[in-house]
C-alpha cells in the first residue's frame, strides 16, 4: 500500500515535470482480466507476456536494455479499465499496452488516441476493434474473418440451408451477423436462429426448436458451457451437424458431436526448446493457445522497440505503431502475421471431429 | 411432437423451481423475512455435492450430506443473523439488505472453495436417457421430477398433518399470540429455515447434475419462484408449487413462438405491469407485510 | 495525475448515483436494487442522442427527463401500496431493464454495447481527458449535493422526514402522501440520470454488463457503508469502497480467486454493517 | 345552518355492523361529544367522517357538499381535521417541525421549488416556523419548540397533537379521546384548551369517555352502542337517562 502510495506520488511529481531523462530499461503494460468470469483465459494470457519478456531479458535484453513488464487487472469491466489505463499510463508511462476483452479494448481505445499510446490487441475478436483507434493494433483476425472462410466451407461442403444458435453477447452477436451475412451472400439460406443467454445451462427448449426446423446444419457461436450443451445434443435424436469457431474447441470429446466442424486461427507451438521452458516455467502440461498468441504478440512488440531504437528513435506510441506498420510481416513458428492494416491477416483453419482426433480439413486465407 | 417435448421439459424445470418456490414461501410466510440468500444455499449444496462426488462419494451419500449442510447453514443463519438484527429491531429492509449480504458470501464462498467456473458432475449415469414413445427424459430429470412431487407432497403433510407442522402454521398466523402461548417463535423460525434449506438443496444438487451448476444464476432461479409464489397466494404451498410448473411450461414452450431472448423480459414485465395495475393480487388476497 | 483524477471522476458519478438510491431507500424507505438499470438508462439516452449529432446539455437533460419517468413508473408500485411485491418488481426493473439494453440491438448495440460516444462539448469547451472531465463532474456533484441539501431543510424535506416517520399522520394533516413521494421518486431518477450521462461520456464505452445488478447491489453496499438519510454517508461510501477496491488492486492475492474475494468483502461489509452499525459510517438508522 | 351532516350511514367489518343506519347534524361552534361503550363505532365515525373508511351506504356532508367519497386531503383542504387516539407524533421531528408539516399552506412543499428557488423557500420556511412557533405558544409548548416530539411528556405530546390540528386551519376539529391518560394538572390545562378552541369559533367533535369531563366541555353528546347512535341531546338529559346509564355503566359489557 505504501508502495503505491509512493508511486502515486511520484507520478504526480513526474507529470509535473514531464522533461525527465528516458529512462533506461524498456517498460511494456498489460492489462488483462486477472479477476472476474474471464481470470482463467487473463492468468494463461499473463504467462504468455510475462514469458516473452524473461526470454527477452535472457537474450541480454532489446538493444542492451533490460525489459520489464506491469500487469494491471481489469476485470473485464469497462471502468474498471479505463482506470486501470490511468493508472498505468500515469504511473509507469508505458509507451505500450497489451490487452484483452472487447469491451475493455473497446473502452480504452479513444484514449489511446487521445495519449497516443500503442495497444496491441491479441484475443479479442469483436467487429469493431479494426476501426476503434489508429492506435490499436490487432494481431488476431476479427469475428468476421473467420466466418467468411466458415460461411464458404458450408456452403460447399455441407448444406444451404442453416440454423444459428448464438450466445447474446459481444462475441456471439457478432458471430451470428457475420456468418448470417457472409452465407447469404454464397447463396445460402438462415431458417433459423436462436439466442442463448451467457451462463445458461439448460438448452433443451433451443435445441429442440432449432432441430425441429430441419437445417442442413447448425452453427454454433457460444463460449461457454459447451459441455453442458453436448449433453443436451446428446438427448435429441437425428440433431443436426454442427459447424463452430475458434471458442468451439470443448465441443471436442463428446459422442454426440462427432463429426462436427470448427474453424481455429492457425496457431502453432514455439520450437521445442522454447516450449520445454514455458512448461517448466509455469509448470503446465501446455502452452495453451492464449499463452502462444500472447507469447507471440509480446515479440511483436519487443521487435517493434528493437528497431524504433535502432534507428535511434524514442519509445513512444506514434514510433513503435510506424515500426511494426513498417516491419509488416512477422514470421514465427507461432504464426505468420501480416500488417495491411492495423489488423492481422493470418491463415484460418477448419477442422472435423473424428472420433479422438480433430482432423485438419483445409487452411484458408481469409479475404481482408 | 415438438410441443410435447417441450412440454414436458418445463414440467421437469418447474418442479425444480417449484421445490425452490414452496421452501422459500414456508419460510417467508411464517417470518415475513424476504430471505434471498435462499438462493446461495441452492447454489452452495450443488456444489459440496459436486466437491463429494469428485471425491469419490457416492452419489445418493452426496447429495444427503449436502441437504444437512444446507439444513445447518440454514439454521445457523436464523441464529446468527435474522435473529439478532430482529431482537435489534431492524426494519425488514435492513433484515432484506443483510440477506444481500449473505447471498453474495455465499456465492462468492462457492467461487472460491470450489470454482468460479460452469462445472459438471462427474457421473457416468447422467447421461443416459429414456424413450417414452416420443418423449425423452434424462435420468436426472426423471428423478428431479419425482423427488420434488415426494418433497412437495411430504412438506404439505407435514405442515397440516403433524404437531411440529401445526405449530408453525400456529406461528405464522399470529406471531404475538404464539409468543404468549410459549410457542416460542423464534425457535420456530431457525427450525422452519432449517426445513427451507434442506429442501431447497434438493434441486440444487439435482439441476446440477442435469445441466451444470453456476455460482452466479441461482439469483434469477429465486426470483422466478417468488414471482409463482406471488402469483399463485403468499402462504399457499400447492398455489407456489402450481404456479411455477405453469410458468416453467409457458416459458418453455414461448420458445417455440418468439425468440427466447425475450422470456425473462416477458416474465418479469409482465408480473410488474400486473402489479401496477392489479396490487391486490392475482388471488384477491391483498398482501402486504413490512417494507 | 490522469489516474488520481479518473479515480475521482468515477467516484463522483457513483456518489451521485448514491443520492439517487439515498432519495428512495432512506429518504421514503423503499427497497431499490435497479438504480444501476435506471443510470444505465441515462446513459444510453445520452449515448444515443450525442451520436446521433445532438449537444451534451440538450442530451444529458434527454436523460435526465427519462430517467425520472422511468424511475417514477418503476417506483409506482411501492409507492402506491407498502407491500413486499416491490422487492420483485425493483429486481424485475433491473433484469428487465438488462434484457433490454441486451436485445434492442438496434437501438443499444446489444451485448457488444456502444462505443465511440463524442466528447462532450459545451460553449465551445471540450472536455476531453480527465483534467478536463474533473470539473463537469465535479460540477454536477455539487449541484446534486446542493439540491439534496435544498431538498432536506425546505418543507418538503421536513415533509418527507415525517412520512417516513407516520405516513397515516401526514395524510390526516390533509398532505397528499403519493405525490410528495412521486416527487422524490422524480428526483431520484434525475439524479441517475445525470450520473448516466457522466458515465456515458467520460468513458466513452457503456455496454449492458456496466449497469447490471451487481453495480446496483454494489452502490446499495456504498450507501450502506457511506451511511443512508444523510448526504455524507451518499458520498462517503463512494470514495471509501472504491478506493479499498484499488488498494485491492494492488495487494498480493492469487489472481484466480480476487474476483469473488473482492466480492465476498462486499457480501461481509453489508451484513457487517447492518448487524452492527446499520446507520452506517454517517447516516442516520434505515 | 349546519355545518356537518351524516345520513343514514352503516359500514360493517365482516360480520361485525360498526355503524348502522347513524344520521345525526352538528351545528357550527357548538361542541359535541362522542359518548358510548368500547366498540359502540366512536372511532369508526371519525373515521368515516375523515375519510379513513368508506361507509357501504350513506353520506357524510360538510357545509352543505358531499365528501362521503372525497379523498381524505380533500376534506382536510375544506376544514375537517383530527387527531388520532394513540397520538401519530413524528417521534423523531422537533416539535416545532411536527406543526410546520400541518400547515394549511402549501408553499414550499414541491421539490421543483425547493431545489430552484432557494431564496424563496427560505423566506417561505421562515414564515412557516414563525407560524408554527406562533400555534406552539398557543398551545402552551412555546418552550418546547426545538425539542423532539418523541421527548416530550404525555401532557405535552397531547397538546402537540392538538397544534397540529390547528395548523391545518380546520374549522371542524375532531379529537379522539384528548383527555385519556392525563394526571388531572394535564387534565385541566386540556379541558381549559378545549374550551380556548370553542372561543376561537371551532366545531368540536369529541370522542370522551368521562362523563364529568363531557358535562364540563359538551354542548350536545351523541351516544353510540353497538353502531347505533342511541341518543342525541343536552350532556345533562342524555347523563339523566338511567336506559343509557345502564349500557353505558353496566354489566356485561365485556371487551
Amino acid at each position: 500500500m505504501l508502495k503505491s502510495a509512493g508511486r502515486a506520488l511520484a507520478a504526480l511529481l513526474v507529470s509535473c515535470s514531464p522533461a525527465l531523462a528516458q529512462p533506461k530499461e524498456i517498460l511494456l503494460g498489460a492489462l488483462l482480466p486477472l479477476t472476474g468470469p474471464a481470470a482463467s483465459i487473463g492468468i494463461e494470457e499473463q504467462q504468455g507476456v510475462q514469458f516473452a519478456i524473461d526470454q527477452a531479458n535472457a537474450a541480454g535484453g532489446i538493444a542492451g536494455r533490460p525489459v520489464r513488464v506491469r500487469f494491471d487487472d481489469s476485470q473485464g469491466k469497462p471502468d474498471q479499465a479505463v482506470l486501470a489505463f490511468n493508472r498505468m499510463i500515469d504511473l509507469d508511462n508505458v509507451p505500450v499496452l497489451i490487452t484483452a476483452f472487447s469491451s475493455v479494448s473497446l473502452a480504452i481505445a479513444p484514449l489511446a488516441t487521445r495519449r497516443e499510446v500503442l495497444v496491441v490487441n491479441p484475443a479479442a475478436q469483436t467487429d469493431k476493434l479494426e476501426t476503434a483507434s489508429p492506435f490499436l493494433i490487432n494481431t488476431i483476425p476479427m469475428v468476421r474473418h473467420e466466418a467468411s472462410v466458415l460461411a464458404r466451407f458450408a456452403i460447399d461442403k455441407i448444406g444451404k440451408r442453416t440454423a444459428i444458435i448464438y450466445e447474446n453477447a459481444a462475441a456471439g452477436i457478432d458471430g451470428r451477423n457475420d456468418f448470417r451475412k457472409y452465407f447469404e451472400q454464397v447463396g445460402g439460406t438462415v431458417i433459423a436462429e436462436e439466442p442463448v443467454e451467457f451462463g445458461q445451462t439448460n438448452y433443451r427448449s433451443t435445441l429442440l426448436k432449432i432441430a425441429n426446423a430441419k437445417p442442413d446444419f447448425v452453427y454454433i457461436a457460444i463460449t461457454q458451457s459447451h459441455e453442458t450443451m453436448a449433453d443436451q445434443v446428446g438427448q435429441i435424436a437425428n440433431f443436426p451437424v454442427s459447424i463452430g469457431n475458434t471458442f468451439s474447441r470443448p465441443f471436442f470429446g463428446h459422442a454426440s458431436t462427432n463429426g462436427w466442424y470448427q474453424t481455429a486461427i492457425q496457431s502453432g507451438y514455439p520450437d521445442a526448446g522454447t516450449l520445454a521452458a514455458f512448461k517448466k516455467q509455469f509448470g503446465t502440461a501446455d502452452m495453451g493457445f492464449f499463452a502462444r498468441e500472447y507469447f507471440n504478440a509480446t515479440n511483436i512488440v519487443l521487435e517493434a522497440a528493437k528497431s524504433v531504437l535502432a534507428s535511434g528513435g524514442t519509445l513512444s506510441g506514434p514510433s513503435l505503431k510506424a515500426a511494426v506498420l513498417s516491419i509488416k510481416t512477422f514470421d514465427s513458428p507461432i504464426a505468420s502475421i501480416t500488417f495491411e492494416t492495423n489488423t492481422a491477416l493470418r491463415p484460418v483453419e477448419i477442422l472435423q471431429y473424428r472420433g479422438a482426433e480433430r482432423a485438419l480439413v483445409e487452411t484458408a486465407r481469409p479475404a481482408q | 411432437m415438438l410441443y410435447l417435448q417441450l412440454l414436458i421439459d418445463g414440467v421437469v424445470s418447474g418442479c425444480a423451481i417449484g421445490i425452490v418456490s414452496i421452501s422459500f414461501s414456508y419460510f417467508y410466510a411464517t417470518t415475513g423475512i424476504f430471505h434471498v440468500a435462499h438462493a446461495g444455499i441452492y447454489t452452495l449444496s450443488g456444489y459440496l455435492a459436486w466437491w463429494m462426488v469428485g471425491l469419490g462419494t457416492p452419489f445418493a451419500a452426496a447429495l444427503a450430506l449436502a441437504i444437512l449442510a444446507a439444513v445447518v447453514v440454514g439454521y445457523l443463519t436464523q441464529r446468527l443473523l435474522y435473529r439478532p438484527l430482529e431482537e435489534s429491531g431492524a426494519t425488514p429492509l435492513v433484515l432484506m439488505i443483510a440477506s444481500i449480504g449473505l447471498l453474495t458470501v455465499l456465492q462468492n464462498v462457492v467461487a472460491i472453495l470450489f470454482s468460479p467456473n460452469i462445472v459438471q458432475f462427474d457421473l457416468p449415469w447422467r447421461l443416459s436417457h429414456t424413450a417414452i414413445g416420443p418423449i425423452a427424459l434424462s435420468l436426472p430429470q426423471a428423478i428431479l421430477g419425482v423427488l420434488s412431487l415426494l418433497l412437495f407432497a411430504g412438506l404439505v403433510l407435514f405442515s397440516h398433518h403433524t404437531a411440529a407442522g401445526k405449530r408453525i402454521r400456529a406461528v405464522a398466523s399470529n406471531r404475538e399470540l404464539a409468543e404468549i402461548t410459549r410457542l416460542d417463535p423464534k425457535r420456530v423460525f431457525a427450525q422452519v429455515l432449517a426445513i427451507s434449506s434442506g429442501i431447497v438443496a434438493v434441486p440444487g444438487v439435482l439441476v446440477g447434475v442435469d445441466q451444470a451448476l453456476q455460482p452466479y444464476t441461482s439469483l434469477l432461479v429465486l426470483l422466478t419462484a417468488v414471482v409463482a409464489m406471488i402469483a399463485g397466494g403468499i402462504g399457499s404451498l400447492t398455489g407456489a408449487f402450481g404456479m411455477s410448473i405453469v410458468l416453467a411450461v409457458i416459458q418453455s414452450l414461448s420458445v417455440a413462438v418468439m425468440p427466447g431472448r425475450w422470456s425473462v423480459a416477458a416474465v418479469f414485465g409482465t408480473f410488474i405491469l400486473f402489479i401496477l395495475l392489479r396490487p391486490e393480487g392475482l388471488i384477491r388476497s391483498r398482501f402486504s407485510r413490512a417494507i | 495525475m490522469n489516474y488520481f483524477l479518473s479515480f475521482v471522476i468515477l467516484a463522483e458519478i457513483f456518489s451521485i448515483l448514491a443520492v439517487s438510491t439515498n432519495l428512495l431507500m432512506g429518504i421514503i424507505g423503499i427497497f431499490s436494487v435497479a438504480q444501476a438499470a435506471i443510470m444505465g438508462v441515462g446513459a444510453y439516452t445520452t449515448a444515443i442522442l450525442m451520436m446521433a449529432g445532438t449537444p451534451f446539455p440538450l442530451a444529458m437533460l434527454a436523460a435526465v427527463a427519462v430517467c425520472a419517468a422511468i424511475n417514477v413508473l418503476s417506483s409506482l408500485p411501492a409507492l402506491r401500496l407498502a407491500g413486499d411485491y416491490f422487492i420483485i418488481t425493483s429486481f424485475g426493473t433491473q433484469l428487465v431493464a438488462t434484457a433490454v439494453f441486451i436485445n434492442w440491438q438496434d437501438l443499444t448495440g446489444g451485448a457488444s454495447g456502444l462505443s465511440g460516444i463524442p466528447v462532450v462539448e459545451i460553449a465551445g469547451a471540450g472536455f476531453p481527458t480527465a483534467r478536463e472531465f474533473i470539473v463537469l463532474s465535479s460540477l454536477c456533484l455539487i449541484l446534486v449535493a446542493a439540491g439534496f441539501w435544498l431538498l432536506m431543510r425546505s418543507p418538503y424535506g421536513r415533509l418527507l422526514h415525517a412520512i417516513r416517520e407516520n405516513e397515516v399522520a401526514v395524510v390526516a394533516a390533509g398532505r397528499r402522501v403519493l405525490r410528495a413521494k412521486v416527487g422524490v421518486s422524480a428526483v431520484s431518477g434525475a439524479c441517475a440520470g445525470i450520473a448516466g450521462a457522466l458515465y456515458a461520456t467520460y468513458i466513452s464505452f457503456i455496454d449492458p454488463m456496466s449497469f447490471d445488478i451487481h453495480v446496483s447491489v454494489l452502490v446499495v453496499t456504498m450507501l450502506v457503508v457511506g451511511g443512508a438519510r444523510t448526504l455524507a454517508g451518499s458520498i462517503i461510501g463512494p470514495f471509501l469502497l472504491m478506493a479499498i477496491a484499488q488498494l485491492l488492486a494492488v495487494v498480493d492475492i492469487p489472481s484466480t480467486i480476487v474476483g469473488p474475494a473482492r466480492q465476498l468483502i462486499y457480501g461481509v461489509i453489508l451484513i457487517a454493517f447492518m448487524l452492527w452499525r446499520p446507520q452506517g459510517i454517517a447516516g442516520k438508522r434505515l | 345552518m349546519t355545518n356537518l351532516t351524516v345520513s343514514n350511514v352503516t359500514k360493517r367489518f365482516g360480520g361485525i355492523v360498526a355503524l348502522n343506519d347513524c344520521s345525526f347534524s352538528i351545528d357550527p361552534r357548538r361542541t359535541t361529544c362522542v359518548v358510548g361503550p368500547n366498540g359502540a363505532g366512536k372511532t369508526s365515525i371519525f373515521n368515516v367522517i375523515t375519510g379513513f373508511i368508506t361507509p357501504e351506504t350513506g353520506t357524510v356532508a360538510f357545509q352543505g357538499r358531499d365528501i362521503t367519497r372525497a379523498n381524505r386531503h380533500e376534506r382536510v383542504r375544506q376544514g375537517i381535521a383530527r387527531t388520532f387516539q394513540n397520538l401519530k407524533l413524528f417521534e423523531d421531528l422537533s416539535a416545532l417541525d411536527n406543526v410546520l408539516v400541518c400547515l394549511k399552506d402549501e408553499a414550499g412543499n414541491d421539490p421543483l421549488t425547493a431545489m430552484f428557488r432557494p431564496f424563496h423557500t427560505a423566506a417561505v420556511l421562515r414564515r412557516k416556523k414563525a407560524e408554527a412557533a406562533a400555534l406552539l405558544v398557543q398551545v402552551g409548548l412555546g418552550h418546547k419548540t426545538d425539542a423532539l416530539a418523541g421527548s416530550l411528556s404525555y401532557g405535552q405530546k397531547k397538546l402537540l397533537c392538538i397544534a397540529r390540528v390547528l395548523a391545518t386551519g380546520a374549522e371542524l376539529v375532531l379529537l379522539d379521546e384528548p383527555t385519556s391518560g392525563l394526571a388531572a394538572g394535564a387534565l385541566d390545562t386540556m379541558v381549559e384548551m378545549i374550551h380556548a378552541l370553542k372561543r376561537q369559533g371551532k366545531t368540536l367533535l369529541i370522542v370522551e369517555h368521562n362523563t364529568q369531563i363531557v358535562q364540563r366541555i359538551a354542548d350536545e353528546v351523541l351516544f353510540f352502542h353497538r353502531g347505533h347512535l342511541m341518543a342525541q341531546g343536552t350532556p345533562d338529559a342524555i347523563i339523566a337517562d338511567e336506559e343509557l346509564g345502564r349500557i353505558y355503566f353496566g354489566k356485561g359489557e365485556v371487551h
